[in-house]
């Protein structure tokens, strides 16, 4: 029998508000805003509120799914970015490194988007990057 | 895929009820080109055969799944439409009735208005319809066993009708004895037969009937269950004889020292002992004692009737017993009262010695009565020349009960009859109204009037013993206003008899809460329907006989006793019960155990099963009230056929069509 | 406050080796509080103990004990909070059967903060700091004395900044269902900011919380739009007394009055015909 | 001057009994109400009267037996307790309780009902529609 609130930053929007994940034994159940915390100052939108239901959703996907012959199939990583990774090249081969787009997460961190901007004008070497969030 | 809902809408005229009011024709077609109906029409009489042979044929040519009828009252014509729907193929609750009748054209003046509102209505019904879904009844195992309430006469016919089929019967009555009112009275109106005569042979037959279980001296302390599975407790009062022992001999009321005045049967003008039986004619013929009159009782001394009696069957030592009874079916035939004459002080009863009721006038002319049926003043002697018979005491009169009791005219004319038979005296009758309407009974008041009785008409002002004029010394003066010649008039009698009126008893409201049926504002038992079923009530398997329904003279009250039997009969005759289907039921998937709704629950259908910790509804026991469903917080009780959506769809339906209206 | 918190230490430390658990509050990294249950063989963790900001503690109790019926519990409440596990314990949502109620007593800083009428605990025998009295609450005075159109008025425009984030409902701990009416397209509009005036959402939270609020407070301060949504059901409980004699948490053994048939009188004060 | 639009919810037994009762004595009065048959005025929750003023219900009617006399036993006690306070509610949130009638209807009472009906379409009129309040 073990309670206690893990302080963490709100992943969904700029903002950063503070929220609290509620942990019982080791399980996620449910969100509380934090009070006296500088930026939220105990309020949180309707993201945040359901910010820990997707952990341990039972839609949640645990594993990459790479279809095949029409139907997903559980995958592993490696499996599934090594056929990313080569269709990527391909089609950067066959029209240019325009032809690729990069969209990034608000759910990502700050460090997470950094990464995948990197990644679209080094890797690829388009600037087609954007983000759903952009407060 | 879901099935595509395909409706067919009905439009009744109702002769002209509804289409002299309503455009049915333009109500139909506009119904047509409502979401999901696939067919609207109108028709004379959706009641008739015809009718409903046109709502079966469509459900089976077009391939009808929901049904809309707008026509009358669902409480006159749902179960028959219902039924159309069942012949035609299809569920019973797929159906749904508008009200354009009863709530339309009846209500409303103008034309225009009422066609616009029975649009409203059949789209508030269309748009419900939809969310209706085929219900499946319950049916539970009927318990042929019976309750009767009430011993009067006839409580004392529905048992015999019963038990005669060979059914069991439980009756129960309050007194020592069965035998009601009709056995205070002595001759019946308008055939002169005697009372006791032609009501004994009934409760003898009852009382040693082998299908008849009687608890007399006895209440029903409470009911549970439902329709076919009733458990009721009786409590059995202590007597304080042994019914086994006692063989009625009579010895101890013989020999009881003890003189009570018995207001009970006797009206407060006879005697009887403490341990008594109310009449000779008693079924059973067993004593009770009077506990607290009784000398031994009161002061531990006497036993008089402990000592003479040959069977040892006093027993002071007893006590009130609780049985428990299981029966399928109820028969409340509690009765009535009779209105208090005090209430009217003008009137003179208690004041003026020589005033009577009507009641203490049975006793009197009664020949088993304290008198020997001589009919004689207060003081026991004295023959009056003259009496004056007031109707309506109490009754049709808006500072007391506003209704006509029903017996009275009739009664009064009896009593003209007998004093001018007995004494010879002159007789005047103060009426308002005769009412003589049923079989012989208007040829009997012309026999009276042959008679010489004088009838005045007009509402007696007061009964005085105050003389001022010529003649009135010593006499009881009624001052009326002959409303036929338009005069004030006094009339001096010797006697005067307040034809007093009948009202519910005054425990009518408690016993109904305990039967779960309603009262009137006069506090007669309600009736499932005032013409088409007037013996049942709002409650399955309990049913309504006699004067506790409503005044009532002797032979309806047995044609009711018979009525309820015969429904009672056609119950049992289905072996099983079908248990009404729109229950309310608990979602356990969103239940969370709050428990707000089980003391909701009027009828403990509810409860709260601890190791998943959610609400429980037993269907059998719940009626389908909702209650429940208005208390759940997160909605998770819903009440199958009257359903958060269709109740909400219904509304849209009402308010689409009438904000249409308002935009047009 | 220090004075109250040195208090608190010491009762808990003294009553955790009787259980299995306290639950308190505790400040984390960078000051910010959250609840937090303190074990038995951890007395270390108290250093950490904090009073302030409260937490809907009862909520947290309600969790733990659902995952563990038998626990044997103690809780730090306030006046409120024990409000709360009572109203709770009759909606059969925690169980006071093996829970010790430690009452913390408000500071009149606090009641002002609350505008708290009950800034005390009544069952808690174990309690820390003196009781004071209630405080008046200016705001829903003001209101109640608003005439019908200001009312309107005054309503709309705070509800014109209502997000409809529900964390009134998620933090209110006498709201435990787990399908919510206000998630019901057939009561509240879905898809609809501002929302529309006067805002069913809120009527209908209001009207649940009848005989339920036990006035903390929690709705209005994780309102990130500040609306002082506790005018609604402090009015509310008024009615409730006035008609009802009802009072949320004043007394364990009383029914909440919409289960109960009217007594004599009820009829009479609701005012209806 | 409009015609306001008003839902009338009626308890099966009592109320719905009484408008028949009006119905057959033919006694006339506005058809502004538009009736919900309910088995019992506790079967109807405060969410659905709100719902009627969300579709723009101008008023709404309860009716149920008149207390003592309920069909079922005391099912009408909780709507007593719960329009109480909605009517109490609707004050607090500017809406006049004058729009939602609580009363006892006898399946006797047709002259009740129809005065009832006419009184209360009256008084509704009075106020302003409340499509003008609610926005």
């Amino acid at each position: 029998m073990e309670y206690h609130n893990v302080l963490t930053t709100c992943p969904y929007c700029g903002t950063g508000c503070a929220l609290h994940l509620q942990v019982l034994d080791h399980q996620l159940v449910g969100v509380l805003p934090a009070k006296n915390h500088p930026i939220s100052q105990g309020g949180l939108c309707i993201k945040g509120w359901n910010a820990h239901a997707f952990v341990n959703h039972k839609d949640r996907l645990q594993t990459p799914l790479v279809r095949k012959g029409g139907k997903l199939v559980t995958a592993t990583w490696d499996e599934a970015l090594a056929l990313i990774a080569e269709k990527l090249s391909a089609l950067k081969a066959e029209s240019g490194p325009d032809s690729i787009g990069v969209f990034a997460s608000a759910k990502c961190t700050n460090e997470e988007n950094y990464l995948i901007q990197k990644f679209a004008r080094a890797v690829i070497g388009t600037n087609n990057v954007d983000h759903c969030a952009r407060l | 895929m879901a099935e595509e809902t395909r409706i067919g809408v009905y439009i009744c005229h109702c002769g002209t009820n509804i289409a002299g009011v309503v455009d049915v024709g333009e109500v139909s077609r506009w119904a047509g080109e409502l979401p999901n109906v696939i067919l609207s029409r109108d028709y004379k009489f959706m009641c008739s055969s015809p009718g409903q042979e046109l709502i079966a044929k469509d459900i089976k040519a077009q391939g009808l799944n929901r049904v809309v009828v707008a026509s009358c009252s669902p409480h006159l014509h749902e179960s028959t439409f219902r039924g159309a729907c069942v012949s035609g193929g299809l569920n019973p609750y797929l159906f749904e009735m508008a009200n354009i009748r009863e709530q339309d054209s009846w209500v409303t003046t103008d034309k225009l208005e009422a066609t616009k509102k029975a649009k409203a209505l059949v789209a508030a019904a269309v748009y419900r319809v939809s969310y209706q879904k085929p219900l499946e009844s319950l049916f539970v195992p009927m318990d042929p066993s019976v309750l009767v309430v009430g011993g009067g006469v006839a409580g004392v016919q529905a048992a015999l009708e019963i038990a005669n089929s060979r059914r069991h019967v439980y009756l129960v009555e309050r007194e020592p004895s069965l035998g009601g009112h009709m056995a205070q009275l002595d001759k019946t109106f308008p055939t002169l037969d005697c009372s006791a005569c032609i009501l004994t042979p009934k409760m003898t037959d009852v009382g040693k009937h082998k299908h008849v279980t009687l608890f007399t001296w006895s209440e029903v302390e409470s009911v549970s269950g439902y329709v076919g599975n009733f458990t009721v407790t009786i409590r059995k009062r202590a007597r304080y004889i042994h019914e086994e022992l006692c063989t009625g001999c009579g010895i101890c009321w013989e020999k009881c020292p003890k003189k009570v005045l018995d207001d009970v049967f006797e009206t407060g003008l006879g005697y009887r002992k403490a341990v008594y039986t109310p009449f000779p004619q008693a079924v059973p013929n067993i004593p009770v004692i009077d506990r607290p009159n009784c000398t031994y009782f009161i002061k531990g001394t006497c036993q008089a009737c402990k000592k003479f009696c040959p069977t040892g069957a006093i027993k002071f030592d007893q006590q009130d017993e609780l049985l428990t009874v299981k029966v399928g079916s109820i028969i409340l035939a509690t009765g009535y009262e009779v209105f208090d004459a005090r209430r009217i002080p003008q009137y003179g009863y208690g004041r003026l010695a020589n005033v009577f009721t009507s009641m203490e006038f049975e006793r009197l002319t009664n020949a088993a009565g304290p008198t020997g049926g001589k009919v004689v003043l207060r003081d026991g002697v004295t023959t009056p020349k003259s009496v004056g018979i007031i109707h309506c005491v109490g009754s049709r009169d808006v500072n007391y009960n506003n209704y006509c009791s029903a017996i009275c005219c009739m009664q009064s004319l009896k009593f003209a009859h007998l004093v001018q038979e007995k004494l010879g005296a002159q007789v005047y009758e103060f009426y308002i109204d005769i009412r003589t309407p049923a079989k012989a009974y208007d040829e009997f008041y012309q026999r009276v009037l042959k008679e010489g009785a004088q009838l005045i008409r007009g509402r007696v002002a007061e009964v005085t013993n105050e003389a001022c004029l010529p003649g009135e010394d010593g006499k009881l003066i009624i001052q009326v206003e002959d409303t036929l010649i338009g005069k004030q008039r006094r009339i001096p009698v010797d006697m005067v008899i307040l034809s007093v009126g009948l009202q519910a008893r005054a425990d009518a409201k408690e016993v109904a809460i305990k039967f779960g049926i309603s009262c009137s504002v006069d506090e007669w038992f309600i009736e499932k329907h005032p013409k088409l079923d007037p013996v049942a009530t709002m409650t399955d398997g309990v049913f309504v006989a006699g004067a506790c329904q409503g005044p009532k003279d002797i032979p309806s009250s047995v044609a009711q006793g018979s009525a309820a039997a015969a429904r009672v009969m056609s119950l049992i005759g289905q072996g099983e019960i079908e248990i009404e289907a729109a229950t309310a039921v608990v979602d356990d998937g969103t239940c969370v155990g709050c428990k707000e709704c089980i003391p909701t629950c009027p009828y403990q259908a509810i409860s709260f099963i601890e190791y998943v910790r959610k609400a429980y509804i037993n269907e059998a026991l719940c009626k389908g009230c909702g209650t429940c469903v208005g208390a759940c917080l997160s909605k998770s009780i819903n009440l199958k056929h009257f359903t958060d959506d269709q109740l909400v769809a219904e509304m849209v339906g009402a308010m689409q069509t009438m904000k249409l209206f308002e935009a047009s | 406050m220090s004075e109250r918190l040195t208090a608190l230490r010491e009762t808990i430390r003294q009553i955790l080796p009787q259980v299995d658990g306290v639950i308190g509050l505790k400040t984390g990294p960078a000051g910010i509080v959250a609840p937090y249950l303190f074990k038995p063989g951890h007395p270390e963790m108290l250093d950490s103990l904090a009073l302030w900001p409260k937490e809907p503690v009862p909520d947290t109790l309600k969790i733990i004990q659902k995952a563990y019926p038998n626990a044997r519990l103690a809780i730090v409440c306030r006046g409120c909070e024990e409000r709360g596990v009572v109203e709770m314990f009759k909606h059969a949502q925690v169980s006071l059967e093996n829970l010790t109620l430690i009452g913390l007593q408000c500071v009149q800083e606090e009641a002002l903060f609350c505008r708290c009428a009950k800034p005390y605990t009544v069952h808690a025998r174990v309690t820390v700091g003196s009781p004071i009295a209630g405080v008046p609450d200016p705001l829903t005075e003001a209101f109640a004395a608003k005439s019908q159109a200001e009312k309107l008025a005054f309503w709309k425009e705070q509800f014109q900044h209502c997000i409809k984030c529900y964390g009134c409902r998620n933090i209110c701990p006498q709201c435990f269902c787990n399908v919510c009416a206000l998630e019901d397209e057939k009561w509240v509009e879905t898809g609809r900011l501002p929302l529309p005036n006067p805002s069913l959402y809120h009527i209908i939270r209001a009207m649940h919380m009848t005989a339920k609020c036990v006035a903390c407070r929690e709705c209005e301060e994780t309102c990130p739009a500040g609306i002082p949504l506790a005018i609604h059901f402090r009015l509310v409980a008024r009615d409730v007394k006035e008609m009802f004699h009802y009072e949320t948490g004043a007394v364990i053994e009383q029914k909440p009055p919409q289960l109960l048939t009217l007594e004599e009188g009820d009829y009479e004060r609701s005012g209806l015909p | 001057m409009y015609e306001p639009k008003i839902i009338g919810f009626l308890c099966n037994w009592c109320s719905y009994r009484g408008a028949d009762t009006a119905g057959m004595a033919r006694m006339k009065y506005p058809p502004n109400v538009k009736i919900i048959r309910v088995p019992c005025s506790g079967r109807i929750s405060p969410e659905l009267v709100l719902r009627c003023f969300r579709e723009g219900a101008d008023g709404v009617m309860v009716l149920g037996c008149h207390i003592g006399d309920c069909h079922y036993a005391n099912g009408n006690h909780r709507t007593a307790k719960r329009m109480a306070i909605l009517r109490q509610l609707l004050e607090y949130n500017g809406i006049e309780a004058q729009r939602l009638c609580v009363d006892w209807v006898s399946a006797a009472e047709g002259e009740k009902f129809a005065t009832l009906i006419a009184s209360f379409t009256e008084q509704v009129r009075q106020l302003a529609p409340f499509v003008e309040i609610m926005q």
